[in-house]
């Protein structure tokens, strides 16, 4: 063997490799950018341009707030996305945690079932609901269940659309939830918190929450998007939602009605980038 | 607040009142009815688009006039969802208290028994063929198929069904919506049928035409809405003559010259039908604005809105229809024009059902 | 705080076919430190686990002092306990995790701050109590679950083989410094180990469990000299198994020398296996020798000499480094077993694996 | 200290059987709401389904090819969509936290998103009148209209769906792309392998579970979305959801309810044949997880 | 298969303002099993992964046998790795995994099952072939790991930290078998640890990496005895820092006594940090010794003792079990250092934390 000790002076040749896959990376999120951008921007041009004086022009954009009913909408809409979450979360959370910790007989129950929504078509599923609520005044008048189906339609509140939405929504929950549950070692935490003298109450809320931020988090989003988003039930069930005040609201006007979607998809994307930024990843890993 | 189903079986008894008169007699004359309206002070309508025959208007004018408070609901939707509405909410406040339905839909929920008998104070005035004797139901307004176009991007605006087949339209033909589903679209179809040889009992013609311009790429599927006309995608647009001539100024703010003509090859035309829930929650403000639909300020609302109210053939010979109001309607060739029979339309649906899609495919 | 004794008796718990605690009885008396160790399954983690509450038993009491606790859920025991993997909560800063205990009892927050800061001093990590777990190498967040564990003044702390997702080194380190807090605290402590040296190093004294029983409750000394049972001996430490005939004499013949039979032993007359510790084992370089010397592994004050025996068997055996600086692989020895009494075993008897069951 | 005797068998005290119960109070909430939520309107639409002659209506020859139509629609954008899904996924996550934050949170929203907002979309970019239609034709003399793409058939349709599949990929594959370790493509590496052969014998096996599952989501999602479809191109593309949505809630034809119910139990069968053969997949292709 | 020496020259890589990697030279011998050993960060892993061609290098040359391959992709490097942990491909039985190597290869399929069997029954592990790495425990993880990397005939083997996600026991298992295997197929091997105890007791030659440099490279003995520097003495087992006065003569003054000053001290006459191993130590109970016994921690063959000396000082002792019998926590005894000489520092020289920067 030849010792060949001559250092060379300047780097070796940085590999191909490396730079191929960030052509392709750089190659993929570009189509996707214009894929997505494109009719977005398509959009929003359509909607700022000034059909009779030329140029530009928010007014299209100015004037849905102050719309009549704006506020309203908006508000009941912000309830029910915010009972939404808190449902789908004391919902899901207890019984994934049951299932995983004491119960793991029933899990392909409850898996089943949070699959279940995504089968069903809204619009079947709206009829259904509309069938069973028709049941309230009419066969099953005078019961307590009868009652309650009646009182779970206050137009101010409805309840019945936040349980139709926790429904909706929990197919997304649980595919969040369950990845953040097997993340973290839940039957070591709750041991722990347990032994230092946690009753069930505090072992959820201070220790089990906090660290499925993440996965709480991503499940509210997708919640929250749906919420704000939805059109066809609470349309058809009559309830008056931000979408649905949109749609009524737009009427013969092509240009507002256009605003008044980009708008709220706009409106709903910083909703959840401000919720999200407000989360610091205190517990992110920095393993590498 | 919190309901009681009770409400919703005692609502189905409750027989006295405002909620069983059948006439503005039976409650004590006008003002009685008026002075009842006023104390229930809300009204609840469905499926009321503002830019929609001018209902915008006439809602707000009842409103005002009365002090009542008109509650709009699902302005985007069904007859079928009409009928729903009135089936599920029955005994709540938010039920609708009256509906404004396609004629089938009418028909189908009298036989139900979901609404009230009602006969407004100018019942004669209707012809008998368009209401139910009982009062059950009544046509309130109509209107024909015509062809909207924008004159700046059209250089000939097309004024028939053959002149939308010349290759200069090609992708720039839509209706408004899917037939299958749109009450409009369906009339549209008809229409269309009407011009190409066919019948009242013969739809397959309609359903030909638009296969054929499909084919030739004239027709696309796509809903015209206002924005897409804006947009400049369907610049020729079949719909109710109403809408289209309603669109006008609106349009006309945006730069956009809409030309309305009802093609003399296709003359189609079709009514709406007014009913009254039987379930209402306010029922006397229900039939007051049945009166004030049907009353002479209500009927000439519509016509400025471009439908031809019902009564409109009694008030123009008694003078009574705003004439400047009659001018501005679309032509139509009104020898042409008859009224389909219910049936008819039931069977030409059932046609246009099962072959729309397989016609148009592809 | 006066420290108290726990007991649990006749305890009993099965999962399906698995019969994990089969009747073990155990008393611990106050303040002491009791090491717990066996093999792989054996029941450790579920006697524990049912100490702390954990785990309900099919039957059996436990006792703190003079009080059943046998009903009373985990969170009003008042154990403090250290798992294995790490359990600190990650949301939370090591001051804060140590403060849990106290803020779920309402502690007010001057006095849990106060408190925690003072556990991590005592733990030696008075610094990074604003750090969040993920901040802190293994060994650091270790020391605050022990911490964690410390600041509700436990009556009894549980440990389930706190060290062993520990390098070696901190390990070691660490160890000493529980055995050093137990012992300024005072506070009577079941460690739970797979680790024989872990084990021998720190407690009072040290139970062999095997198959959900103790096998052997002794000191280490004892536990090392003079193990109970070849089931003991050959789990605490490293041990050759040589094959010799025992005599009825109460003498057994190996190696080609007799050597007394210790108590505990397990065999009848006859071809027997003997147990030897390594360093009981002696050898002598001998160029007729009839053992050869196959590998040689250096551990700093002790040089590890594995040999092959004449029989084709292997043997390890430990000499100090400087007394075995000239012996090499390849040279041929002679080995034997150092005066004393030795453990006998039936050949039969299975060995048990050191660690896992591969 | 007294030595008590030895108790071997104990009374459940009520403590006991409170630990007993808590699990399944915490079950109930979950169990509660779907039943109130989806299997008692999932019971009422039956019931409405097996009224008169419904069913046998609902197999006509019509409802037939919009099944098909509907079946073929959601196979294309589900197998598309999983595909660019995984690809943009992938892209996105190697990148930093602050476009992982921004692409995840969009994608929450977009998939949610569709109907005639998203219909409209399109149609101003690439429809006769779109922007890019029209920029593509000033700049290369291209006509979109002439070519055998159109927004308003079949493949036009898949486009537009992917808008909002994409996004709902992107969600539930990034988990899965997270848990790949940078050690198996490293191992693979220095056993000799190509980026390839890592692919074809480590990553893609590992992910195709994941992103099959992605894709039986995304097949369900594209075959119970309507309102787009209905604004772009009605009763032209054959679709069951259409049909269903125009015999439940539709100006058109009365009294077709029952049929719309019938269609919408069918669909259900539909899709759980599908995911039982999914199951059945899965099972095989991912026999090292049991 | 003839082993091949690896060189690394000069090599240099920063990650930002860390010098990872700060002009490393490696000579490796043909068939040598070298350990690298070194506190955390120092540059262990980087060092392998250039090695590997994982990593590209700001500068310097690798080379194996006589060429020069620093250029050279990692999938034509034909060198085995063994990662840390989890590295096992999960879809892929233990066998498919060993014959991964094989397969990409384009080897048929028979040729590759044999090869494949063949070494999982060289690491013991012929009868798990069709289990899925998640069915296997951690040691039998790694074993496939080593069996997978052994697959290629690689030139070289690569182990990084294979043994640190393991139990104690295992560990010292596996790392016997991996010298075993190693010495058999005479592969030059490359281990990266941050466990002394490891790297002494496998390795040929032990490399002490500091800071992206090797601080010394020797044999286990040479290293635990004669450190080149006090760093080394004090990462490599364990180490008394005793005050001292260091003479001008080159003898210092430690514990009352003189002792000579070992080659590799590095210190200025005065006070001074005297370096002693606890078994260097003497030790006798003694009535009026100024020291006390702390802690006694058994440890089988010896028995630390933890004593606190007259200034306040602590330091270990090790003596051998029998010697030490009689001696309790609480005794007064009397501690020197046995005979030879003694390293010095200087006593600000940072003390170097072990196994962990607490
Ligand atoms: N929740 C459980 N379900 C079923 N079997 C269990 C459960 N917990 C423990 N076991 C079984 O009980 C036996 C004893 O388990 P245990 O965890 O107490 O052993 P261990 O001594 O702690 O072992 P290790 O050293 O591996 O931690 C084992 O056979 C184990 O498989
Ligand atoms: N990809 C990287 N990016 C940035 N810094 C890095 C990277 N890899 C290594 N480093 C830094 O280089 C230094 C050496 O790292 P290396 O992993 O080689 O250390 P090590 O000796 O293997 O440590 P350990 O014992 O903890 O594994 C460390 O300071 C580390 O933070
Ligand atoms: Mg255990
Ligand atoms: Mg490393």
């Amino acid at each position: 063997m030849t010792a060949v000790l001559t250092r060379p002076v300047e780097a070796p040749a940085v590999h191909k490799r490396k730079r191929r896959f960030n052509a392709t990376r750089t190659v993929v999120l570009g189509l996707a950018a214009v894929y997505f951008l494109v009719p977005l921007a398509a959009a929003v041009w359509f909607t700022v341009q000034d059909k009779v004086h030329g140029g530009v022009t928010g007014e299209y954009y100015t004037s849905i707030p102050q719309a009549e009913g704006f506020a309203g909408a908006l508000r009941r809409s912000l309830s029910l996305a915010v009972l939404t979450v808190l449902g789908v979360l004391l919902v899901t959370v207890p019984a994934m945690l049951a299932v995983t910790l004491r119960l793991p007989k029933l899990r392909p129950i409850v898996e089943g079932l949070s699959l279940l929504p995504l089968v069903i078509p809204p619009i079947a599923l709206v009829a259904g609901v509309r069938d069973m609520l028709a049941l309230g005044p009419n066969q099953l008048a005078g019961t307590p269940f009868g009652d309650a189906l009646v009182s779970s339609q206050d137009p101010e509140l409805p309840i019945i659309l936040v349980v139709v939405y926790i429904v909706l929504a929990t197919p997304f929950a649980y595919r969040s939830l369950d990845a953040g549950i097997r993340a973290i070692d839940a039957r070591t935490l709750v041991d722990a918190a347990r032994g230092l003298g946690s009753s069930w109450f505090d072992v959820v809320w201070r220790v089990l929450l906090p660290n499925l931020r993440g996965a709480v988090l991503g499940a509210a989003f997708l919640t929250l998007g749906l919420v704000l988003g939805e059109y066809t039930i609470a349309s058809i069930l009559l309830f008056d939602t931000l979408p649905t005040w949109l749609v009524k609201i737009s009427g013969e006007n092509g240009q507002l009605s256009v605003s008044v979607s980009t708008a709220s998809l706009l409106f709903t994307w910083l909703l959840l980038l401000v919720v999200s930024l407000a989360d610091r990843p205190k517990t992110s890993r920095s393993d590498s | 607040g919190c309901g009681s189903s009770k409400k919703a079986a005692d609502a189905q008894n409750n027989k006295t009142g405002a909620a069983a008169a059948t006439s503005v007699q039976d409650i004590g004359g006008l003002d009685a009815l008026v002075a009842a309206a006023k104390a229930e002070g809300q009204l609840n309508v469905i499926t009321l688009p503002r830019d929609w025959a001018n209902y915008g208007e006439l809602i707000d004018t009842f409103s005002t006039k009365y002090g009542i408070k008109v509650n709009s609901d699902n302005p985007d939707g069904s007859s079928q969802d009409e009928i729903n509405a009135v089936k599920s909410l029955k005994g709540q406040d938010r039920a609708p208290d009256v509906l404004d339905l396609g004629g089938a839909f009418a028909q189908s929920g009298a036989k139900e028994g979901l609404f009230a008998p009602y006969k407004v104070q100018t019942w004669a005035d209707i012809p008998d063929n368009q209401k139910d004797a009982d009062g059950a139901w009544y046509n309130d307004y109509g209107g024909y198929i015509s062809i909207g176009c924008d004159a700046k991007k059209i250089a000939v605006c097309p004024q028939t069904f053959a002149d939308l087949k010349k290759p200069e339209y090609k992708g720039k033909v839509a209706l408004n919506g899917d037939p299958t589903k749109s009450g409009s679209a369906f009339a549209g179809v008809f229409a269309a049928a009407l011009a190409n040889g066919g019948s009242f009992t013969n739809i397959q013609p309609g359903i030909d035409y638009f296969a054929a311009l499909k084919k030739s790429g004239n027709y696309i599927p796509v809903e015209s809405t206002p924005a897409t006309i804006e947009k400049g995608e369907t610049p020729i647009s079949i719909d109710w003559d109403y809408l289209n001539a309603g669109y006008t100024k609106e349009l006309a703010a945006k730069g956009i010259d809409w030309k309305v003509a009802v093609p003399a090859d296709g003359v189609y035309g079709n009514f709406y039908c007014q009913a009254i829930n039987k379930t209402a929650p306010h029922p006397a403000a229900a039939r007051l604005w049945e009166e004030f639909l049907f009353s002479d300020e209500g009927q000439n609302l519509w016509l400025k809105g471009f439908a031809r109210p019902v009564r409109l053939p009694k008030m123009t010979t008694s003078g009574k229809a705003d004439a400047t109001l009659v001018a501005a309607l679309p032509q139509v060739d009104t020898t042409k024009a008859q009224l389909p029979a219910p049936d008819q339309v039931d069977a030409a649906k059932k046609v246009l059902t099962d072959g729309w899609t397989k016609a148009l495919n592809g | 705080m006066t420290a108290v004794g726990v007991r649990m008796l006749g305890m009993r718990r099965s999962f399906g076919a698995v019969h994990a605690l089969d009747g073990l009885d155990l008393v611990i008396e106050p303040g002491e430190f009791i090491a717990l160790l066996g093999p792989s399954g054996c029941g450790k983690t579920t006697a524990l686990r049912v100490l702390a509450g954990f785990e309900t038993a099919d039957a059996g009491t436990v006792w703190v002092g003079d009080k059943d606790i046998t009903g009373t859920p985990p969170n009003k025991r008042d154990m403090g306990m250290v798992f294995q993997a790490f359990s600190l909560f990650p949301n939370l800063t090591a001051a804060d995790n140590v403060a849990f205990g106290l803020r779920v009892r309402g502690v007010d927050s001057a006095a849990r701050r106060k408190r925690a800061a003072d556990l991590l001093e005592l733990v030696g990590l008075g610094h990074v109590g604003k750090r969040y777990p993920h901040q802190l190498s293994g060994g650091q967040q270790q020391r605050v679950a022990l911490a964690r564990a410390l600041a509700i003044e436990p009556r009894v702390l549980l440990l389930d083989e706190p060290l062993s997702a520990l390098d070696a080194q901190v390990r070691v380190q660490l160890r000493d410094e529980i055995r050093r807090i137990q012992q300024r605290l005072g506070i009577t402590t079941l460690f739970v180990t797979h680790d024989q040296g872990e084990a021998l190093s720190v407690a009072d004294r040290v139970g062999v469990m095997r198959a959900g029983r103790l096998e052997q409750l002794a000191d280490p000394d004892t536990l090392y000299h003079r193990p109970a049972t070849p089931f003991v001996g050959e789990f605490v430490g490293t041990m050759n198994r040589l094959p010799g005939v025992l005599g009825s004499d109460g003498t057994v013949r190996v190696l080609g020398a007799d050597r007394p039979v210790a108590e505990g032993s397990d065999a009848v007359p006859g071809e027997v296996a003997v147990l030897v510790r390594p360093e009981a084992m002696t050898l002598s370089a001998s160029e007729t020798g009839s053992a050869l010397v196959v590998v040689r592994t250096f551990h700093g004050a002790l040089t590890r000499l594995s040999v092959r025996l004449g029989d084709g068997d292997e043997a390890l055996v430990d000499l100090p480094s400087p007394a075995a600086a000239g012996i090499m692989p390849g040279d041929t020895v002679t080995v034997g077993v150092g005066e004393g009494p030795v453990l006998v075993a039936a050949t039969d008897a299975t060995r048990i694996p050191a660690g896992e069951t591969v | 200290m007294t030595t008590p005797a030895v108790n071997t068998v104990r009374a459940r005290s009520f403590t006991d059987r409170a630990r007993r119960c808590g699990p399944w109070l915490a079950v109930a909430p979950f169990l509660i709401v779907m039943l109130i939520g989806l299997v008692l309107p999932v019971i009422a639409l039956a019931t409405g389904a097996f009224e008169g002659d419904s069913l046998k209506s609902s197999l006509g020859s019509g409802y037939r090819s919009a099944f098909w139509g509907s079946v073929k629609l959601s196979v294309v954008c589900a197998v598309l969509g999983a595909v660019v899904g995984l690809l943009v996924a992938r892209a996105v996550l190697s990148g930093g936290t602050v476009l992982r934050r921004l692409v995840l949170t969009a994608s929450g929203v977009l998939a949610n998103f569709g109907g005639v907002p998203l219909a409209f979309m399109f149609i101003a970019s690439i429809g006769n009148a779109g922007i890019v239609t029209g920029l593509l034709h000033d700049w290369t003399g291209f006509d979109l209209a002439d070519s055998p793409f159109s927004l308003y058939q079949f493949g036009g349709l898949a486009v537009v769906y992917l808008y909002f599949l994409v996004p709902l990929m992107v969600i539930v594959i990034a988990p899965a792309l997270d848990g790949v370790r940078a050690e198996w493509s490293e191992a693979a590496e220095n056993l000799g392998a190509t980026r390839w052969q890592y692919w074809r014998h480590v990553a893609g096996p590992l992910l195709a579970p994941p992103v099959m599952a992605g894709a039986l989501l995304l097949f369900c999602g594209s075959l119970s979305a309507f309102a787009t479809a209905q604004a772009m191109v009605g009763a032209t593309v054959p679709l069951v959801t259409l049909q269903i949505a125009n015999a439940l809630s539709g100006n058109v034809s009365a009294d077709n309810a029952g049929v719309g119910a019938a269609l919408a139990i069918e669909m259900i069968v539909l899709v759980a044949i599908v995911m039982a053969a999914y199951w059945t997949i899965e099972r095989r292709t991912a026999r090292w997880l049991r």
